[in-house]
């Protein structure tokens, strides 16, 4: 009993028990015995009856259309009765199969579906990482503070072999806004200039240092940007693309104590 | 710079799919920003034509390069996502996606119908269906699978409904051309053998040729 | 299904970037899930080395597949990354937001000076810089780009600083030996005169050798 139950539950409806008789006989849908049929489906619905289960007002309709049907079809044509609604030489035959064959498509149609269901469980969207983790997109510093710090040091160690007096670099009188207007001065006059062309003329270390800070003051300050061609490529400075009103000496002297004292070479 | 590379660079970091229409207008907008870089000026007044067809190349590469995820269009929006034979290593990294239960099959069924015969009448889907489908298509409605669309002009002026598009997204569907089998779901037409009315009915089983035989043609297969 | 596949599957689909190790834990919870698919069960114990080597096999294949991203391993962290040159349309998605809080000129150059002569100390970095570094080093111990990581032997056993993980992530670096200029750089300083960290804790300028003087024996090796 029980297991009939389970049975029953399974059909959606008689269009499925119908379909589930039909495959059961392992015929064609358009090739089907309807009188053998109706009396399957018959025999369904009694059992549904016997076990005392609930019988959807559908399944009755249908159990009379296929005992009409099934009626029908003892009678010689003339005295076929035209069921109420039914349009003028409608074959209730031929209704029923048309039903169950689009029936049947949509519930292929429903199988696909269910598993494209299936399968988007298993499809995941790619939600990547917030853009501020990459380290690619890192501020326009296309020449990185280390590349920086390297060709500094190699004009120090230039120095250093030149000029074996280094201690007297301290009379030295630069400061970090000097150099700033320096290099912007050089920057109005050409559109870039290379690394080394900034420190040529440096006489001391201090000079140098002063240079360079200078020159990290204004890529901060997202006046310059540094450029390079190729990994080993000389380092070029270049104005940035777009010139903000330059309040950098101002910043750059009230960092640097001794401004006002210093003075130009 | 070649447009399809940016496309592809663009919804790789993105964190929602993107539509054409978006991805034109983050060109534009990087075209169009103070500090602009000048590779990005030429792609200012790229085409939507162009775009789409850049997309579509790009999916064909992804597909192509059979990888572990590809581009997808789902609903229009443009994609990345992993093949889904790979979902068994990605719950163990995000946890199964939340995704509602699972739809039971009358409502696949009452889905399947109203996707493929929209915009559609429920007495419409009960006719196809043989059952009333109240419950269901409430199940749908609450799920935002199926929504009303508008009004048959029959009488009562029935609720017509059709799919949203969350029923794209939910089933990964690009569009409704993309349902499996569109074209002959859409107009089912079984040909009424024009010889059965009237068949012999002194006969207990009809002869099957008068059931099966539509025209010349050969009938619809069931599977 | 191929290891280098699935591994690829999870890096891309990731929210943040995984080591080898994760990788490796991932496989293990897939095939130990309760409802493992049966698939996920030969990777139960895959080796760590099995999964390096698949990692670099994928990292070789999307760098010869040169499309817009490349799988990148920072600080032994595999994550998928665009490739640079596509920043300016990035931008644009991102509102042209970058990254929050530039450093200082100030602050770069302190954190280089410790990057390339850690484990050092303040007063080494102070003798290079020339000024006090208090305020620069407060703020680079703040944003998590450098740590202490010991003491000095030297008088009053000085905190000695290095850099973190998230120093390579801020910068892209796999490892310290990808600094640029790394060897060279290092060498001027490994040798540490004895006497020096204590000499010249005065000086507010440094002394001309300890910035120039490059040694002549091989660096140590920073990891």
């Amino acid at each position: 009993m029980a297991e009939y139950k389970v049975k029953f539950e399974v059909f959606e409806g008689p269009l499925d028990l119908l379909l589930y008789l039909i495959r059961k006989e392992e015929v064609d849908i358009y090739e089907v015995n309807l009188t053998k049929l109706a009396s399957q489906f018959i025999e369904y619905i009694e059992m549904m009856r016997v076990f005392d289960l609930e019988i959807a007002g559908e399944f009755l309709v249908m159990a009379s259309t296929l005992m009409y049907i099934k009626s029908r079809e003892l009678l010689p044509v003339d005295q076929q009765i035209v069921v109420e609604g039914e349009e003028e030489g409608e074959d209730p035959r031929w209704e029923l199969i048309r039903q169950l064959v689009e029936y049947k498509k949509f519930k292929d149609a429903a199988a696909r579906l269910q598993t494209l269901e299936a399968t988007q469980e298993n499809v995941f969207p790619r939600i990547p990482i917030k853009p501020e983790i990459e380290p690619d997109t890192r501020p326009k510093l296309e020449v990185s503070i280390f590349d920086l710090l390297g060709a500094v040091n190699n004009i120090l160690k230039r120095i250093a072999a030149t000029r074996d007096d280094g201690r007297n670099i301290f009379d030295d009188k630069w400061t970090v806004s000097e150099k700033i207007e320096q290099i912007i001065g050089v920057l109005k006059a050409r559109e870039n200039v290379k690394f080394s062309e900034l420190f040529a003329d440096a006489t001391s270390r201090s000079e140098v240092v002063c240079t360079f800070l200078a020159l990290l003051e204004l890529i901060r300050l997202k006046q310059l940007v540094c450029r390079q061609n190729d990994a080993f490529d000389e380092i070029e400075i270049g104005r940035a693309p777009v010139v903000v009103a330059p309040p950098v000496s101002e910043t750059a002297v009230a960092a640097t104590p001794e401004a006002e004292s210093a003075r130009h070479s | 710079m070649e447009l399809k590379f940016i496309l592809e660079s663009l919804l790789f970091s993105a964190q929602k799919p993107l539509t054409a229409r978006e991805l034109r207008d983050l060109l534009t907008a990087a075209a169009e920003a103070e500090d602009a870089a000048p590779e990005a000026k030429p792609f200012k007044k790229v085409k939507d034509a162009d775009i789409t067809a850049a997309l579509e190349q790009l999916a064909k590469d992804h597909e192509t390069a059979a990888r572990s995820y590809r581009l997808a269009c789902v609903a229009e929006c443009w994609q990345f996502v992993t093949q889904p034979e790979f979902g068994p290593w990605l719950k163990a990294l995000v946890g199964a996606k939340l995704r509602p239960s699972r739809l039971s099959a009358p409502g696949l069924e009452t889905l399947a119908i109203i996707a493929y015969r929209q915009p559609v009448t429920r007495a419409e889907v009960e006719q196809i269906r043989g059952v009333a489908v109240d419950g269901v298509m409430q199940t749908l409605l609450e799920r935002g699978l199926v929504e009303s669309v508008g009004r048959a002009e029959v009488v009562g002026r029935p609720n017509t409904y059709g799919t949203t598009e969350l029923f794209l997204e939910y089933f990964g569907l690009r569009s409704l051309d993309e349902l499996p089998a569109a074209d002959e779901l859409r107009k089912i037409v079984v040909e009424k053998p024009p010889g059965l009315v009237t068949a012999d009915l002194g006969l207990a089983t009809p002869p099957p040729e008068q059931l099966a035989l539509a025209n010349e043609e050969k009938p619809v297969a069931s599977e």
